[in-house]
C-alpha cells in the first residue's frame, strides 16, 4: 500500500524521463544515499574499507563501463583486467610525474587514457562479434599485462615492476597511502561513482544509448535507420574503458595502493567483471550495482558465516565457498536469467500492487 | 519482504562479526596465518601452512604457549590472492588483543602490507621472500626478511657455482640461464645478477615464463639451443614441476640446475620421477623430520591426532619452512616479552623483539634444532641477518632432499648497494625519512 | 481511390539498368524505373522476383556490380546504408527488425538519432540542452504515437507486442526520421484483415499528410491496386512491366507470370 | 648454417607437437558448441576434474591405470547427466552468454567438488605413458618428448573416432543434425536432452584424455584447469564449430608462438607467447570473421 503511484501526475516529458519517476523511489535513493554518504563514513573502519566496501566501489565502477559494452552495445569483452591495468599505471605514472597533479584530475585523466587504449582494441569489433570478439579481446588482456610487466618506464625503472601509490591529499584529505582514513578514501570513491553512475544513466537514456543499444539489438536495422556501426562501437568502448580505466586507477590508488600487475590484473578480473554485468542483469546500470555486491559480498559473507558461526575449517570453508558460489549462480540463472534488475523489477512490480494484487 | 529483511539482517552480520570479535578480550597471544591451501599455488602452501600451524600448537601443547602465555593461531585463507589477503589482513588484524605479526607468504600481499602494515604498526615477516630491500631496517621499520634475501640467493648460488667452476675467476666466459616466473617474485635476481655478470664476467641469459608455467617448451628448447652452462631458476608452482621435467627430458646435467628456495621442494620434483635426480636448490635450513622438534611434533601432536597435515609429509621442505618461520617468529615474541617485561606483548613491542632478535647455534640446539639452520641476528639498519644459504640437492631414489654444501656467506658489496639504491627510491617516492639506528 | 488529391511532382528517384548478382545468381537484372514526389510506388512480383533485394539496393545495404541510383539528383552506384539514411531514406522490413530489448518509445527515439546533434558530454550532464533537445525530439515523436495510435505500448518491450503492433511500431520507427522517400517492405504481412485496413489507412495518411514518397512491397493485389499511384512488376529479377495498376492489370506478362504461382503471404 | 635448419625444424616440430596439446583440449570446446551452442567455460576444470578423480581413484582403490580410466569416463558420463538434469534443461532457449554464466558456475562447482573430493595437493599422474626424449632423434639433434608423440597419437585417434560416430552412427548423425538445426534433430526421434548427455559425455571423455596428457607432463593440480586458456585463440582460429579447426587452429597457434618466442623474443621481449596467440588469432580473423573453418555468417534482412 505504501508503494503507491497512483496520485501522482506527470505533468510533461521532463518528469516522464526522470531517472526515478515514482515518488517512493525518490525517497528511497535520498534515504539510501544519506546513509552511504552521512551514515557510513562515521562508523566504517579499516576492515569495512579494504575489504567491504572500497572492492564494492570499485567493482561496481568496473561493471558499471563493461555493462556499457556488454550489456548496452552488445559487444563481449575479456580484456577488462588489462583495461584496468591501463587506469592503474596511467595513474601511476601521472601522480609520480607531477605529484602536484589533483588525484581527482590524475584518475580522470587516466579514464581518458583507458578509453583511447580502450578504441583501439575495440577496432576489431567492426569485423569480429559474439564469442570471437571475446576471445579476441583476451590478446588486449595479455598483451597489456605483458607490457607494463616489461616495459620498465611503466614502473619507474624499480627492481621489480611493482607500483606503489605514493601519499596524496585532495582538498586537504589525506586520500591515498597506508595514512589515508578508512572514511576519507572510502567517500572519495563513493564520489566517483555517484557522479558517474548518474552519468552512464543520463547517457544510457539518451540518443548515444539509444544508438548502443540499436547496435546491440540488430545492428543491420541500426545501421539502416542512420546508426553508423563505427561510431557507435567505438564510442561504446571509449566510454566503456574510461569506466573500466577509472576504476582501474582507483583499485590501484585508493584501494591497494600497491599493485603487481601479472597478479593484480590477471585474466581473472576479467572474467570476474564480467560476471557481475551477467549476473546483476545485461543492460541494467542498478544490474551493475547489484551484480558488484553480490560477487563482492557472496564469499566474504559465506566465509565469515562458515568460519566464524559454524567453526568450519578456514580451508573447508574455501572449498565449500567456491562450490556454494557456483551452485548460487547457476540457481540465480535458473531463477532469473536476466539478472538480478530484473528480479529487482519484478519484486517492485509485486510490491506495487500489493497487498491487493487485483 | 520477509526473506529480503533477513537475508540482509544475515548479511550484515555476518560481515560485521570480525568487528564483534574485535572487542572481546583475551589474554592470548594472536598470530594469523595467512594460509593458501586452495588455488594454483595450494601444493605448495598447505605443507607451509601445517609447519607453521604444528610449531604454535606444539608451543602450547608442550610448553603451555610462550612463557606462559597460551598462543591462538587464526589461520586465514588467501588462496595466495591478493585481495583475500587483504580482506584477512583487515579481518585478523584485529582479533583477540591485536594479531602480533604476519607472514604474508605472497609476494603481492606483502607488498600489500608493507605500508600498510607499517600504519598500523604490526610487522611483517616476509622469510626470505617479499621485498628485499626491506632489508634496510632504516627505511622499513616493520618489515623484516631475515635470514636470506633473493638477492643473498642470487649471490649465494652463483659463489656456489664458481666453487664448482674452481673459483671466481673462473666464471668469465661463462652462459649462466635464468630462467624466471615472469612476476614482480621472478624479476628480483635479475639485477644482482646483472651486477655480478659485469664483475665477474659471465653471460647472462634471461628466460622469463609466463604464469602458470605449464608449457614451457619454447623456454627449454632455447637452453638448447644456447647450452647455458648452468641454469638458475625462480620458478613457483606448476613453473617448477614443469621446468625439472622439461630440463631432464632436453638431458640438461640436473646437477647444474639450481633453483632458488622457492623451487625446491618435494612438490616440485616428485612429479619427474627418476628424472629429477641430482636437481638443486638453494636452501636456508636442513630439510628432514630427523630433528629433536620433529620428535616433539610427533609426540605431542600427531601422536594424540592433534597434527595439522598427515604424519609422513612432516619434514618436507615447505614444511620445515613453515616451522622455522613459527621458530623465529616464537623467538621474537619471547625477545619481546624479555625486553619489554611482559607476557602480553604488544605488535609494537614484538617489532622490537624482531630487531633485537638472537637465535645462535646454541639457542637452535635448545630448540631441537640443532644443525637445522644457521645462527642469525637482527638489528635495526639489518632486517634481512646473515643472508646465507646452503645448496641441498634431490636424491630421486630416497626421494628426499640433502644439504651438500656449506652456508655460503652473501656478497654485500653486492647487494649493499642495491638495497641502498632501491629503499631510497622507495623512501622518496612515499615521502620517508629514513630514521637513525644509533 | 487511386487518385488522391496531391501533385506527383518531379522524379525523386531514378534507377539505371541496377544489377545484382551473387555468386552465380543473378538476383537483379538491368532494372530501370523511377519514383516521383509524393507518389506511392509499389513493387510487386512472385516469390524470389528480386523485391527485397531492389530496397537493399536502394538503401544501400546490397551494393549492385553494375548501374546507378539516383537520388534527388545525386548520382550513386553504392553507399553505406547509414549514408542513404542520412540522404532521407527509411525503410520497414519484411521481418520486423525492432530493437527487441528497447521499448516503444526508445525504438522510435532511435529514429530520431540522426536529427540528434548534441553530443555526448552534454548527453553525461542531461540537464541543460541535451534535455532541451531530448525533449523537443519526444514532443516530435510523441506525435507519431498519437499518429499511429500505439500510445498504450509507449513503455512496453517491443519484443512482448503482438505481430501487427510490432509492424506499427516499426512504421513509427521509419517516420521518426521524418524521411523524403520511405521504403515499405510487406506492411501487411501476417496481418488481419482488420489490422490490413488500419496499416493501409497509415500508409496513405501519412502519404497525404506528410507528402512523403512510398515504396512499398506488397503481396495483397487488392491492397496494392487500391493505394497505389504506379506499379513495377519485377519476376526473377527482370523487370516485366511498369504503369498505373490499370496498365498492370491488363498487361499479358504479368498475368503470365501471375498464373500458376499462387499468392503466398509472408513470403517474397 | 646446417645447425640453425636443425634448430628450426626442430621448434616446429616442437611448436606442432605442443599446438596438438592445445588441441586436444580444443576438442571439447567444439564438441559442445557444436552441438548446443554453449561455449563452455567449465572445459578446462572438467580435465582437472577428471585427471583428480583418475589420480584419486588410482591412489585410494589402487585399482590398476585401466580400471581407473573405465571408472573415471564413468564418473564422466554421470557428471555430464547431472549436468543435463541439473543445470541445461532449466536453461533451454536461453540467450548464449546466460548459457556461458551457468557453466562459469558449474567451473566453480566443479573447482570447489573436485577439491573437496581429492585435496588440494599436487598428485603426480603415471598411467604408464612414456616420458622423456625420443632417444633416436635426440641423436640427429632433435628433441621430442615421447609424451608428446603419445598425445599427437591419442588426438589423431580421438578425431578418428570422432569422425566415425558423426559420420556412421545415428546418434552421431542426429549430433550433426542438431548443430544445423534442432527440429531437424528432433525429427529424427532423439531427444534433445538426450542429445545434450551424450554431447557432454563426450567431450567430458576428451576432457580426461586432455586431462591424462597435461597431468602427466606436469602433475595432477589446480593449474591443470588453466589450460582452458591455451585452448581459446586455438578455438577463434579454427572456428568454433569444426573439428578439423580445432586440430589445424591448435598446430598454427603451437608454431606460431614457438616461432614468435623463439625468433621474435630477442627483439621484442621475451615471454610473448601467450599474447601473440591471441594477436594471431585475432589477425586470422580479421580476415576471416568466422574462424578458419567455422561456417560462413550470412547476414540478412
Amino acid at each position: 500500500m505504501l508503494y503507491r503511484e497512483a496520485g501522482q501526475f506527470k505533468t510533461g516529458y521532463n518528469t516522464d524521463q526522470s531517472i526515478f519517476p515514482i515518488r517512493q523511489d525518490r525517497w528511497a535513493i535520498a534515504l539510501f544515499l544519506a546513509v552511504a554518504v552521512v551514515a557510513v563514513p562515521l562508523v566504517i573502519d579499516d576492515y569495512w574499507a579494504k575489504a567491504v566496501l572500497l572492492p564494492l566501489l570499485v567493482y561496481a565502477m568496473a561493471t558499471l563501463g563493461l555493462n556499457i559494452l556488454v550489456g548496452y552495445c552488445g559487444q563481449i569483452s575479456l580484456g577488462t583486467g588489462g583495461f584496468m591495468a591501463v587506469g592503474a599505471f596511467a595513474s601511476y605514472k601521472l601522480t609520480t610525474a607531477f605529484p602536484d597533479l589533483n588525484l581527482i584530475i590524475v584518475l580522470l585523466l587516466s579514464g581518458c587514457v583507458t578509453a583511447a587504449v580502450g578504441v583501439l582494441f575495440g577496432l576489431p569489433s567492426l569485423r569480429i562479434k559474439g564469442f570471437y570478439l571475446a576471445v579476441a579481446t583476451l590478446a588486449a588482456q595479455f598483451f597489456l599485462v605483458w607490457l607494463f610487466n616489461k616495459v620498465e618506464w611503466f614502473y619507474n625503472y624499480n627492481a621489480t615492476g611493482q607500483i606503489t601509490m605514493p601519499p596524496r591529499e585532495v582538498f586537504g584529505f589525506l586520500i591515498t597511502g597506508p595514512e589515508a582514513t578508512p572514511a576519507a578514501t572510502y567517500l572519495f570513491a563513493l564520489g566517483f561513482l555517484i557522479v558517474f553512475g548518474l552519468v552512464a544513466k543520463n547517457i544510457v537514456r539518451g540518443r548515444v544509448g539509444r544508438m548502443w543499444m540499436a547496435i546491440r539489438d540488430m545492428d543491420i536495422a541500426a545501421e539502416l535507420i542512420g546508426v553508423r556501426p563505427l561510431m557507435a562501437k567505438l564510442s561504446a568502448f571509449a566510454v566503456s574503458s574510461f569506466y573500466v580505466g577509472v576504476a582501474g586507477g582507483l583499485y590501484f590508488t585508493v584501494w591497494f595502493g600497491a599493485v603487481e600487475v601479472t597478479e593484480a590484473f590477471d585474466i581473472n578480473q576479467s572474467f570476474q567483471v564480467l560476471f557481475m554485468v551477467i549476473i546483476g542483469g545485461l543492460g541494467s546500470i542498478l544490474g551493475s550495482f547489484l551484480g558488484a555486491a553480490f560477487l563482492v559480498l557472496m564469499p566474504i559473507l559465506l566465509k565469515n558465516f562458515m568460519v566464524n558461526w559454524l567453526g568450519v575449517a578456514a580451508v573447508t570453508a574455501k572449498h565449500v565457498e567456491i562450490t556454494l558460489l557456483g551452485v548460487l549462480i547457476i540457481f540465480f540463472l535458473i531463477v532469473e536469467p536476466h539478472g538480478f534488475a530484473r528480479l529487482w523489477q519484478i519484486l517492485k512490480e509485486k510490491l506495487r500492487l500489493w497487498p491487493f494484487p487485483y | 519482504m520477509m526473506f529480503r529483511k533477513i537475508t540482509l539482517a544475515i548479511a550484515v552480520a555476518a560481515i560485521a562479526v570480525p568487528m564483534a570479535a574485535a572487542t572481546a578480550p583475551a589474554a592470548e597471544l594472536t598470530i594469523p596465518s595467512l594460509a593458501y591451501r586452495t588455488g594454483p599455488y595450494a601444493p605448495n602452501g598447505i605443507p607451509f601452512a601445517n609447519g607453521y600451524a604444528d610449531y604454535w600448537n606444539l608451543l602450547n601443547e608442550r610448553d603451555g604457549g610462550i612463557e606462559g602465555s597460551k598462543i591462538k593461531v587464526v589461520e586465514c585463507e588467501t588462496a595466495y590472492n591478493t585481495k583475500q589477503g587483504v580482506e584477512c589482513y583487515e579481518n585478523t588484524k584485529g582479533e583477540g588483543a591485536g594479531a602480533l605479526v604476519y607472514q604474508p607468504l605472497s609476494t603481492g600481499i606483502t607488498y600489500q602490507l608493507i605500508p600498510k602494515a607499517s600504519s598500523d604498526q604490526i610487522p611483517v615477516f616476509s622469510m626470505g621472500y617479499g621485498r628485499t630491500s626491506a632489508a634496510n631496517g632504516k627505511v622499513f621499520d616493520w618489515i623484516f626478511n631475515f635470514p636470506a634475501t633473493y638477492w643473498d640467493g642470487a649471490t649465494t648460488i652463483v659463489q656456489y657455482i664458481a666453487e664448482q667452476e674452481g673459483g671466481m675467476d673462473k666464471l668469465k666466459g661463462k652462459k649462466l640461464a635464468l630462467v624466471y616466473h615472469n612476476s614482480a617474485y621472478g624479476k628480483e635476481p635479475i639485477r644482482t645478477l646483472e651486477v655480478m655478470a659485469e664483475k665477474f664476467g659471465y653471460n647472462l641469459l634471461l628466460l622469463p615464463v609466463d604464469h602458470p608455467g605449464q608449457e614451457q617448451k619454447a623456454t627449454w628448447l632455447q637452453v638448447r639451443k644456447e647450452r647455458p652452462d648452468w641454469v638458475m631458476m625462480w620458478g613457483w608452482g606448476v613453473m617448477n614441476q614443469v621446468a625439472v621435467k622439461e630440463a631432464a627430458s632436453i638431458r640438461y646435467p640436473m646437477d647444474r640446475f639450481i633453483g632458488i628456495w622457492w623451487s625446491g621442494s618435494e612438490n616440485d620434483v616428485l612429479p619427474a620421477g627418476d628424472a629429477a635426480n641430482g636437481y638443486l636448490s638453494a636452501a636456508v635450513h636442513a630439510p628432514g623430520a630427523d630433528f629433536g622438534v620433529h620428535k616433539d611434533i610427533m609426540k605431542f601432536l600427531y601422536d594424540k591426532d592433534k597434527g595439522a597435515g598427515e604424519r609422513d609429509r612432516v619434514g618436507e621442505v615447505l614444511y620445515n619452512r613453515g616451522l622455522v618461520a613459527a621458530m623465529w617468529t616464537s623467538e621474537a615474541i619471547r625477545t619481546a616479552m624479555k625486553i619489554h617485561g611482559t607476557n602480553e606483548p604488544t605488535a609494537a613491542q614484538v617489532r622490537d623483539g624482531f630487531e633485537n632478535l638472537k637465535v645462535d647455534e646454541a639457542r637452535l640446539a635448545e630448540l631441537g634444532l640443532k644443525g637445522f639452520t644457521y645462527g642469525i641476528e637482527i638489528s635495526c639498519e639489518n632486517h634481512s641477518g646473515p643472508g646465507k644459504a646452503a645448496i641441498q640437492q634431490w636424491d630421486a631414489k630416497a626421494k628426499q632432499w640433502r644439504i651438500i654444501s656449506k652456508y655460503y656467506d652473501r656478497l654485500p658489496e653486492i647487494t649493499g648497494p642495491l638495497i641502498e639504491e632501491d629503499s631510497a627510491a622507495y623512501a622518496k617516492e612515499n615521502n620517508i625519512t629514513p630514521r637513525s639506528c644509533n | 481511390m487511386t487518385q488522391h488529391e496531391r501533385a506527383i511532382g518531379d522524379t525523386l528517384l531514378k534507377v539505371d539498368n541496377i544489377s545484382l548478382g551473387f555468386g552465380g545468381v543473378q538476383a537483379l537484372s538491368n532494372i530501370s524505373f523511377d519514383i516521383r514526389e509524393h507518389e506511392i510506388r509499389a513493387i510487386i512480383g512472385p516469390n524470389g522476383a528480386g523485391k527485397t533485394s531492389m530496397l537493399n539496393v536502394i538503401n544501400g545495404f546490397y551494393h549492385p556490380q553494375e548501374g546507378a541510383i539516383t537520388f534527388k539528383g545525386e548520382v550513386r552506384r553504392a553507399m553505406r546504408p547509414h549514408v542513404a539514411a542520412k540522404q532521407g531514406i527509411a525503410r520497414t522490413f519484411q521481418n520486423v527488425a525492432l530493437f527487441k530489448g528497447m521499448s516503444t518509445l526508445d525504438n522510435i527515439m532511435t529514429g530520431r538519432n540522426l536529427r540528434m546533434h548534441k553530443n555526448i558530454l552534454w548527453q553525461m550532464l542531461y540537464y541543460g540542452p541535451a534535455r532541451t533537445e531530448e525533449m523537443e525530439h519526444r514532443r516530435r515523436v510523441e506525435e507519431i504515437i498519437d499518429f499511429l495510435e500505439i500510445q498504450a505500448i509507449r513503455r512496453v518491450p517491443v519484443g512482448k507486442l503482438p505481430y501487427g503492433l510490432q509492424k506499427r511500431v516499426e512504421l513509427a520507427r521509419a517516420l521518426a526520421m521524418e524521411p523524403e522517400l520511405l521504403l515499405l517492405d510487406e506492411p501487411m504481412a501476417g496481418m488481419n484483415v482488420e489490422e490490413k485496413e488500419d496499416m493501409c489507412r497509415f500508409i496513405l495518411d501519412v502519404n497525404e499528410q506528410f507528402g512523403t514518397t512510398i515504396a512499398l512491397i506488397e503481396h495483397d493485389m487488392g491492397v496494392v491496386m487500391d493505394i497505389s499511384d504506379r506499379v513495377v512488376v519485377l519476376d526473377y529479377g527482370r523487370k516485366l512491366a511498369d504503369g498505373t495498376p490499370d496498365e498492370v492489370r491488363g498487361n499479358q506478362d504479368v498475368i503470365d507470370a501471375y498464373l500458376g504461382v499462387p499468392h503466398d503471404e509472408g513470403e517474397a | 648454417m646446417g645447425d640453425s635448419l636443425l634448430y628450426f625444424i626442430e621448434v616446429t616440430i616442437g611448436g606442432l607437437l605442443a599446438g596438438v596439446m592445445y588441441s586436444l583440449v580444443a576438442l571439447g570446446f567444439v564438441l559442445i558448441f557444436k552441438a548446443s551452442g554453449i561455449f563452455n567455460f567449465a572445459q578446462g576444470v572438467m580435465a582437472l576434474f577428471a585427471a583428480l578423480t583418475l589420480v584419486g581413484l588410482m591412489e585410494k582403490l589402487g585399482v590398476p591405470a585401466w580400471v581407473a580410466i573405465v571408472m573415471t569416463i564413468g564418473v564422466m558420463i554421470l557428471l555430464a547427466w547431472l549436468i543435463e538434469r541439473l543445470v541445461l534443461q532449466h536453461l533451454v532457449n536461453q540467450d548464449p552468454i546466460i548459457l556461458f554464466m551457468a557453466t562459469i558456475g558449474l567451473a566453480y562447482v566443479l573447482e570447489g567438488v573436485g577439491d573437496l573430493m581429492w585435496g588440494s595437493d599436487v598428485k603426480a599422474l603415471n598411467v604408464g605413458l612414456p616420458d622423456g626424449a625420443v632417444d633416436w632423434m635426440f641423436d640427429l639433434g632433435i628433441y621430442v618428448t615421447k609424451l608428446e608423440l603419445v598425445a599427437a597419437a591419442t588426438a589423431a585417434a580421438l578425431v578418428a573416432v570422432l569422425a566415425v560416430f558423426f559420420q556412421r552412427t545415428r546418434i552421431g548423425r542426429a549430433l550433426r543434425a542438431v548443430a544445423d538445426d534442432h527440429q531437424a534433430a528432433l525429427s529424427v526421434g532423439i531427444s534433445l536432452r538426450t542429445i545434450w548427455v551424450i554431447v557432454w559425455s563426450v567431450s567430458g571423455i576428451v576432457a580426461l584424455v586432455a586431462g591424462i596428457m597435461w597431468g602427466s607432463s606436469s602433475g595432477v593440480q589446480f593449474s591443470l584447469s588453466l589450460i582452458a586458456l591455451k585452448a581459446l585463440p586455438v578455438l577463434i582460429l579454427g572456428g568454433f564449430t569444426s573439428i578439423p579447426g580445432a586440430i589445424i587452429g591448435g598446430l598454427i597457434i603451437g608454431v606460431g608462438e614457438k616461432w614468435a618466442e623463439i625468433y621474435l623474443g630477442d627483439y621484442i621481449g621475451h615471454a610473448i607467447e601467450n599474447w601473440f596467440a591471441y594477436v594471431l588469432a585475432l589477425a586470422f580473423l580479421l580476415i576471416r570473421p568466422q574462424g578458419l573453418f567455422g561456417e560462413k555468417i550470412i547476414e540478412r534482412v
